[in-house]
């Protein structure tokens, strides 16, 4: 099933929760892999219910939950990009959401796919994405009292932890 | 299988395992060591080893290549002009060399031996050797300082720019009549988001 | 008296309130029981690098286990922030699973390519293939040696790690380093196969072969390693799948699913071999013993294509499609999986315009198979949870990048 | 024993001299014994253990034990100061005091008492208190998990090995161990392995029990010394080091050599027991009391090997698979061979 296909299943049974599928004419889909700049865009909101939506759905059955991973697009917005696959129909589907800076506040799919939880602890400890409804959201890479998300493009190094000087 | 059937199959298939097991290891008692008693008997380096840099500074332009390709940024190079008058003599490519070189530094402790600097290099005077044996008691001395000149040559050198940059100067004052030069240069713009509205992103 | 906040039990984050119990002894006495909480790691012999368990025991019992991850973590996706050109992330890359760094190389370049489309030829994919099995069957080693170790068996450890020798032999001859090459180019390779190469490797081949069985004998059959083994730590289809599980983990649960066949990249959809699976020969499908003769069976199959990649190597210059200047357009990104010798490998890469890449993200699969163990962890013992720990063969490098 | 007494008139030096040499033998042989464990497992493993020190490594179990006793001994700070010292000590005796009835050759013995199999047994649980106590006191979790785990063990394989011991004395009629090497005198057929000195016809029958019985015993004394595939209180993959974790310096030593001392208890029990101690399987040629000080050392050095040859072959068992061998396993088989043996036995 090509990406139009879902976009359209998508758009018929969520309407509004969809903003819009970017299916660009110049991308189109490489030789093999993903096709580029093909993503299906979600208000942050509905996210829990669109997933479960591919999730269960017997056309599509997204069952694997490939990447899922935080962006800093540096002008004021960040995004959280999940690339999703079928084990049983071996396609494969981009979604985004994007959430202003001051409340970064997105919802959790760990409910939906087990992966999801380590990797949204990873985007909350680098990026500082909130995942509502995440069963244990706490920093997983950095020591637990590290302040700052090193990620984001405007992340200054703090000058000592600890009392130890922290090298540029 | 019955239960007690399971149970007599599992007292002899485990002895029987653990004979075969042990049946392995017995020939190995008398099969030659494979290692190798490392100071006194060495073992063969293969030639495209990448051991420790050798930088031959002769036949370095100072053009920089490697500083840049550098994933660790180790290399430190600093180079003086060279005033037209002087002749530096040519690299064993014959390229002429045009630049002084009185600080060409690789810190072999940052180094990650992955010879992407070896790639780049025009007259090819920064090499891998297979020298694995080089370590210090003090970081400071891992760090390599390939230039041969000495202070005073250093000193002349700047000098001797100096003067002639002088010179250069005083020469394009007396012609000061021409026009001045045109503004450069315009700021990366940072990446915008993907657009709201559905048109595709520009190329 | 010195501080003594560092010596109460470590608070488990998690709310875990420690469970009290009473037991009758023979005497009619009632002795108030405790679960006890232990931290196994991050410096424990047999976590195969820094991770910490946290696990809440009753008895030997498992109760409750928490990895705690980045004892390791060396910001790599801040690293390839500030890189000047594409071409320097790889010797970063080699750094993340050191133990398969020629799959994470291949990986990255695959990424890189896809973004440029730049078409390899053939003579690269093969000498990709022959480089990139050999890493499979090396790190395989590390594994089935270290899970030897685990359960007690010292002497497979030794063992595989001669035949590993003969494999980094092979690599040294050819881009001069055993364990983080830099050798896959963005586009290319960095040196050709030496003249001595095919033949050496060929010889490597027919004597690792009977070196499997031997293997097998000592350690896979072993009766006591099997019941140490079967039926322990079985990971169900559904569940591996729902935790995007990879790799030989994933295929000892059954699932037929190889990045290298679902999702071909490279010459394997020309070479002829066959995904190994678990069956549940010694146990259920899915327990510790499959995974672990799942990556036996896959050394086999990375010899055969090894061996056929060796005999169909055309000619070619392998440095033509090696870009002189790296930029990809503007707002390009592309995620690209590959097949490491853990699972799936994948690198999402986006892109400004600019010679220096906007946001790479590494999914490890390391870091996604760890993910489950608290799940399978649950009820064990403790001597089956480094069994569990070490069938998932964890490299701690990968896991916190 | 009457040699030396007849020597030196004074009773007590005549019994310190007795105590301590088996302590002289202990040491050498625990030297000899750390050198062909290094050497054999080496080259199990295809590589060459050390060979700088002295031609071929020979000076390397001396300069182990100079490096373990001047190490310094930590304990750590909430130890139980008491028990954290006692506990090698406690071990060792364990060991120890096994060797007065181990019966070296005809005229040597430490003591002839006829009770000797017996106080084997009860000696052999004393080193059980001794891992116990070190598991314990040094107040670390994984120490604690050895000791306990080392306790279950030993208990339960000191029943199989009693039971054994039941079914040689029911075939001897005798607990003293020189009375039972003296049974089994004259040659290879004469000994328990093999049904001992019984008619042809009864010999015949008891083979197979007696020899099922040797092989009980022999699993049985590899768990009794915490060997692999036995070698849960110390393993390593799992309890850091098990119940000597928080050990160091002359304490671990004093546990190095109890553990070695055991080994060589254990292979001198099974020897005795089944391969007819000190005589000679050639008969009469070569036996004599001298020569049956070498046939003993050599048959029990000879299953030292093979447990080290066990070593380094096989993984080890998880802590209810060793109950279950011993209670499911080892016991049941013992029963059916004790009666077996009594019935044929009886007529």
């Amino acid at each position: 099933m090509t990406p139009q296909e879902i976009f359209n299943i998508l758009k018929a049974n969520f309407g509004g929760a969809l903003t819009e599928a970017t299916i660009s004419a110049t991308g189109g889909s490489s030789a093999t892999g993903y096709a580029m700049q093909v993503w299906i865009q979600i208000a942050p909101d509905k996210l829990r219910d669109v997933c479960l939506f591919l999730r269960d759905d017997h056309v599509m059955q997204f069952d694997y939950l490939s990447c899922l991973s935080g962006v800093d697009y540096q002008n004021g917005s960040f995004g959280v990009v999940y690339h999703l696959a079928s084990t049983v129909h071996k396609h494969k589907i981009i979604l985004k959401t994007l959430c202003k800076k001051e409340d970064l506040r997105v919802q959790s799919v760990s409910t939906v796919w087990g992966t999801a939880n380590w990797h949204e602890r990873e985007a909350f400890d680098l990026y500082g994405i909130v995942f509502d409804g995440h069963p244990d959201l706490r920093r997983i890479l950095l020591p637990d009292d590290w302040d700052g998300y090193p990620l984001r493009k405007d992340f200054k190094v703090q000058e000592f932890y600890h009392g130890i000087k922290v090298p540029d | 299988m019955s239960a007690i059937a399971k149970y007599f199959y599992n007292i002899f298939h485990s002895l029987y395992t653990v004979v075969v097991g042990m049946k392995i290891t017995f020939p190995h008692l008398f099969t030659r060591s494979a290692t190798v008693q490392y100071p006194t008997v060495k073992m063969k380096i293969p030639e495209r080893a990448r051991n420790r840099l050798y930088v031959n500074i002769d036949d370095c332009i100072g053009c920089d290549q490697c500083a840049m390709a550098c994933p660790v940024d180790c290399i430190t190079i600093e180079t003086i002009k060279s005033t037209p008058d002087v002749d530096l003599g040519l690299t064993s490519k014959n390229t002429k060399k045009r630049l002084y070189i009185p600080r060409f530094d690789i810190d072999i402790a940052k180094c990650c031996y992955c010879g992407l600097c070896v790639w780049p290099c025009p007259t090819e005077c920064i090499v891998m050797t297979d020298v694995y044996e080089f370590s210090e008691f003090d970081r400071q001395n891992l760090i390599y300082s390939f230039s041969n000149m000495t202070e005073d040559e250093v000193g002349a050198a700047t000098a001797r720019l100096k003067k002639y940059e002088e010179e250069q100067a005083a020469k394009k004052a007396a012609a000061k009549a021409t026009s001045t030069p045109p503004a450069t240069g315009t700021a990366v713009s940072p990446l915008p988001t993907p657009v709201q509205k559905s048109e595709p992103p520009t190329k | 008296m010195q501080d003594t906040s560092m010596l109460q039990p470590p608070t488990l984050p998690t709310n875990y309130t420690v469970k009290h119990g009473h037991i009758r002894t023979s005497t009619g006495k009632t002795v108030r029981t405790e679960e006890m909480i232990i931290n196994m790691g991050p410096q424990h012999p047999s976590t195969h690098g820094v991770l910490r368990l946290e696990i809440v025991v009753d008895g030997e019992i498992i109760v409750e286990c928490i990895p705690h991850i980045g004892y390791l973590h060396r910001c790599f996706e801040k690293h390839c922030e500030h890189m000047t050109n594409y071409q320097q992330v790889i010797p970063y890359v080699d750094r993340m699973d050191y133990c398969s760094a020629m799959t994470n190389e291949w990986a990255f370049a695959l990424a890189v390519e896809r973004l440029l489309k730049i078409e390899v030829p053939e003579r690269v994919e093969y000498i990709r293939v022959i480089m990139a099995e050999l890493q499979r069957i090396a790190s395989h080693l590390i594994a089935v040696g270290t899970y030897g170790i685990d359960s007690g068996a010292f002497t497979p450890f030794l063992y595989t790690f001669i035949d590993r020798e003969k494999i980094l032999d092979l690599f040294e001859m050819t881009c001069g380093a055993r364990l983080l090459y830099n050798y896959i180019w963005i586009g290319g390779l960095s040196h050709d196969l030496p003249p001595k190469f095919i033949e050496q490797a060929k010889d490597f081949i027919s004597y690792f072969r009977p070196r499997i069985k031997m293997l097998n004998d000592l350690l896979s059959y072993n009766e006591i390693f099997v019941k140490r083994t079967a039926n322990v730590g079985v990971l169900p289809k559904d569940v591996a799948i729902n935790y995007a599980v990879s790799g030989p983990q994933l295929r000892g649960s059954g699932v037929n699913w190889d990045l290298r066949r679902d999702d071909p990249y490279s010459v394997y959809h020309k070479l002829n071999w066959e995904p190994q699976i678990g069956k549940g020969e010694m146990g259920t499908v899915g327990d510790c013993w499959d995974r672990h003769i799942v990556r036996m069976r896959e050394m086999e199959q990375s010899l055969n294509l090894v061996e056929q990649a060796l005999s169909t190597l055309p000619e070619g210059n392998i440095q033509a499609a090696i870009p002189k200047r790296i930029r990809p357009e503007k707002d390009a990104e592309i995620y690209v999986r590959s097949e490491s010798s853990r699972g799936e490998l994948g690198f999402y890469i986006i892109s400004d315009g600019t010679a220096s890449p906007y946001r790479v993200k590494a999914r490890g699969p390391a870091f996604v198979n760890l993910s489950v163990l608290p799940e399978i962890a649950k009820g064990a013992m403790i001597a089956d949870l480094v069994l569990i720990a070490g069938s998932i063969d964890i490299v701690l490098g990968e896991v916190d990048r | 024993m009457e040699f030396i007494q007849s020597i030196l008139a004074n009773e007590l030096i005549v019994a310190i001299i007795l105590s301590l040499l088996p302590l002289f033998f202990i040491i050498i042989y625990a030297l000899i014994v750390l050198y062909t464990e290094m050497k054999v497992a080496a080259h199990i493993q295809d590589r060459v253990a050390y060979m700088r020190t002295g031609w071929h490594g020979v000076l390397q179990p001396i300069a182990d034990m100079v490096k373990l006793l001047q190490k310094e001994d930590i304990i750590p700070a909430h130890a139980d100061k008491l028990l954290f010292r006692m506990a090698p000590f406690i071990a060792f005796i364990g060991t120890y005091a096994a060797y007065a009835v181990l019966p070296f050759s005809s005229i040597y013995i430490g003591s002839n008492i006829n009770v000797g199999v017996f106080f084997l047994v009860a000696m052999g649980s004393l080193v059980v208190i001794g891992i116990l106590m070190a598991g314990w006191a040094s107040n670390n979790k994984w120490s604690l998990f050895g000791g306990v785990r080392s306790a279950a063990q030993m208990v339960s394989y000191e029943i199989p090995t009693a039971l054994a011991i039941i079914i040689v004395v029911m075939i001897t009629g005798s607990l003293n161990l020189q009375e039972i090497t003296k049974f089994q005198e004259g040659g290879i057929g004469h000994w328990i392995v093999f049904g001992g000195p019984l008619p042809w016809n009864q010999k015949l029958i008891l083979m197979p029990f007696t020899f099922i019985t040797f092989l009980i015993v022999f699993v049985a004394s590899i768990a009794e010394v915490n060997r692999t595939p036995f070698d849960l209180p110390e393993a390593e993959s799992e309890l850091v080091q098990g119940f000597n974790t928080e050990y160091s310096g002359m304490r671990f030593a004093m546990f190095y050599l109890s553990e070695y001392a055991n080994l060589f208890t254990v292979s001198a029990v099974v020897v005795a027991l089944f391969l007819g101690g000190w005589s000679s399987p050639f008969g009469t040629l070569m036996s004599g009391p001298v020569w049956g000080i070498f046939w003993f050392v050599l048959k029990a050095y000879l299953f030292v090997f093979i447990q080290i040859w066990i070593r380094w072959t096989l993984p080890r068992l998880r802590v209810d698979q060793l109950m279950y061998v011993s209670w499911k396993v080892l016991t049941p088989w013992l029963f059916v061979c004790l009666l077996a043996v009594g019935f044929i036995l009886v007529n």
